[in-house]
């Protein structure tokens, strides 16, 4: 039994347990605990990460760096969609897209494809070992680094802090 | 708490703008890939800021709003990823202006047996 | 006979012993079922019930802070299903355990093929990996928090039937442990009896409250709410996770 | 919330419409899974959260996909 990754996914459970009841009561917590523990016993192996790289303060301040960044994207994304859909002339050059990640884990790859959906003009359509497919509204560019830093390069560094 | 109940109100009306944005975006779409990027992105911020609209409209709330715009945001690109992969592996070929479609050659293992 | 034929006979011997008990006439302390025509029905109803004073109850009820009011939970949906129609909703579970037990007797056959011939996505997997254990906790806490807020056995069950159907739709060689979901069923099934008979023997009806109520609004509370509404969410959730998982995999 | 219960209802015929018209079975299916979704946003507006709980886990959810397999093994007899 590997202790740390048991805590992590006892914490996180727990976490959302305090979500769920929104309340402090000590009935609630202490209920909480024993349920998480029991929960994480089963299933902390499936849950947790394998051999995250870096401890677990990066990993949270790197999670905090990510938020602002994804909403903001998310939000551009949201522009970006009005601009097009608003335009008569809709202005889309469609095309299907593979770039490479560096990215190791499957967690980082999952985060970096929702990510990725949610930023402007793209879509995943698949995740092979470490190729994104990618749906591109506007195909800005044929070069493959310039892609990749287009789509991704935000998120990259990111993600692979925090998982 | 006025400030929180209006910066609510707010947030309601811009994610209902968004989704507005998106159900146009569907109907403007040539094609299911690029009906699904409005969509998706649409629906996922426009759910979102709502939701936490009502969170901050009754404070309460606000962290179940919290967890649901956390199920929300993990859910909502996996869905539509889904759709469109799906599509893709049944035979739906995008409209594709400039003809690039790097996707193509890896279609042919592991089709899943869906309907039919 | 193997010794779990021996135990099944012992165990129905004792519940046939309880039952006749139950109904003879000859205990004298009032716990006894008449037979029909005799029974003065403003005793049988309920006793909290009949001995309400309803003309000077002038307190309010207070939510956190009321001690034993009538019924002790906070949803009052709750306190209908779970206490005053309790029998009701044992009726209800029983259908449901018909319901799963015919599909199983159609189709239970565990060894053939998942319906899908391959995994899902590597999205949908990874997805299903985090989302698995949170919706379980969802409705782990749907379960438990019946008599506060609303939800409760059903809601939750489901709830939890639905996190073990993203598994099977994720992936294809996922399989459920058919002997411990007849265990668990069975176990939330006759702890359900077990505690109607427990009312009946102290409280004189079937499935009587016959616990502390405790604080209204505490998680604590309400008596034997909770544990029969945690026995129905065991129970429901087994049985619609047993019907998808035959309807899958047959 | 009188013209929002009215909208409901509305979009729930079109709803029942649809899954009794629709040729595919599946666009039936899913029309079903719509009504039941409008249903429990309706149950919700009568102030019964519990009844709307049940309904969208189960009318929404569970009965959707139970539908879709039976659909799937229906196919598969055919087929063979």
């Amino acid at each position: 039994m590997n202790f740390k990754r048991f805590i992590t996914t006892l914490i996180i459970y727990f976490i959302f347990w305090l979500a769920y009841t929104t309340s402090l009561a000590a009935n609630e917590i202490i209920m909480g605990i024993i349920l998480s523990t029991l929960l994480s016993v089963f299933t902390y192996k499936s849950f947790s990460q394998k051999n995250p790289e870096n401890n677990i303060v990066v990993r949270i301040i790197n999670l905090i760096k990510y938020i602002p960044v994804f909403i903001i994207e998310m939000v551009k994304a949201n522009l970006d969609v009005a601009r097009r859909v608003i335009n008569p002339s809709l202005p889309i050059n469609p095309g299907i897209i593979k770039i490479s990640t560096d990215l190791k884990s499957d967690y980082a790859k999952l985060f970096l494809a929702n990510s990725i959906t949610l930023t402007p003009g793209t879509l995943t359509l698949d995740v092979k070992d470490n190729n994104l497919f990618i749906h591109w509204i506007d195909i800005e560019s044929t070069d493959k680094d310039i892609q990749k830093n287009l789509i991704s390069g935000k998120f990259e560094d990111l993600l692979g802090g925090i998982f | 708490m006025i400030l929180l109940t209006t910066l609510g109100y707010i947030m309601i009306i811009l994610g209902s703008l968004f989704l507005l944005l998106g159900a146009l975006g569907i109907v403007r779409m040539p094609d299911l890939y690029n009906r699904i990027q409005a969509g998706t992105k649409a629906t996922t911020l426009g759910a979102l800021s709502s939701i936490i609209g009502v969170g901050l409209v009754n404070p309460n709330w606000f962290f179940k709003t919290l967890i649901i715009a956390i199920f929300i945001v993990l859910t909502n690109p996996i869905g539509s990823h889904s759709i469109a992969r799906s599509s893709y592996k049944s035979g739906l070929k995008p409209e594709l202006q400039s003809e690039i479609d790097e996707y193509k050659p890896e279609n042919i293992q592991d089709e899943r047996s869906d309907l039919r | 006979m193997r010794f779990r034929d021996y135990l099944s006979l012992f165990l129905v011997i004792i519940l046939g012993f309880i039952i006749f008990q139950a109904f003879d006439g000859t205990i004298d302390n009032g716990l006894n079922i008449k037979q029909f025509g005799e029974v003065n029905l403003s005793e049988r109803t309920s006793i909290h019930y009949i001995n309400k004073d309803v003309n000077n109850e002038s307190t309010q009820i207070i939510y956190n802070e009321s001690k034993n009011p009538e019924s002790g939970s906070a949803n009052y949906v709750t306190s209908i299903i779970a206490n005053y129609r309790a029998l009701d909703t044992l009726g209800e579970i029983t259908v449901l355990f018909i319901a799963a037990a015919g599909l199983a007797f159609v189709l239970g056959d565990h060894n053939k093929n998942n319906a899908f011939a391959s995994d899902a996505s590597f999205i949908v997997k990874i997805g299903v990996k985090i989302l698995f254990p949170l919706l379980f906790l969802l409705g782990i806490y749907i379960i438990i928090h019946g008599h506060l807020t609303p939800g409760g056995g059903f809601q939750g069950g489901a709830v939890i039937a639905t996190a073990i159907l993203l598994k099977f739709l994720a992936y294809k060689d996922y399989k459920l442990n058919h002997t411990g979901l007849t265990i668990l069923e069975s176990f939330a099934g006759i702890s359900f009896l077990i505690i109607g008979l427990i009312g009946l023997y102290t409280d004189g009806s079937f499935l009587t409250n016959f616990l502390a109520n405790g604080t209204i609004g505490t998680l604590f509370s309400a008596g034997v709410i909770p544990i029969i509404y945690i026995l129905i969410g065991i129970k429901v959730g087994a049985e619609l996770s047993g019907i998808i998982s035959n309807l899958i995999n047959a | 919330m009188m013209i929002l219960s009215y909208l409901l209802i509305l979009l729930m015929i079109i709803g029942a419409l649809a899954a009794v018209l629709f040729e595919n079975l599946l666009n039936s299916i899913i029309s079903l899974g719509l009504i039941s979704l409008i249903a429990a946003a309706l149950m919700f507006i009568l102030k019964a959260p519990d009844v709307a709980m049940t309904e969208a886990i189960i009318g929404a959810g569970l009965t959707t996909s139970i539908f879709i397999f039976t659909l799937i093994k229906i196919n598969r007899g055919d087929s063979q």
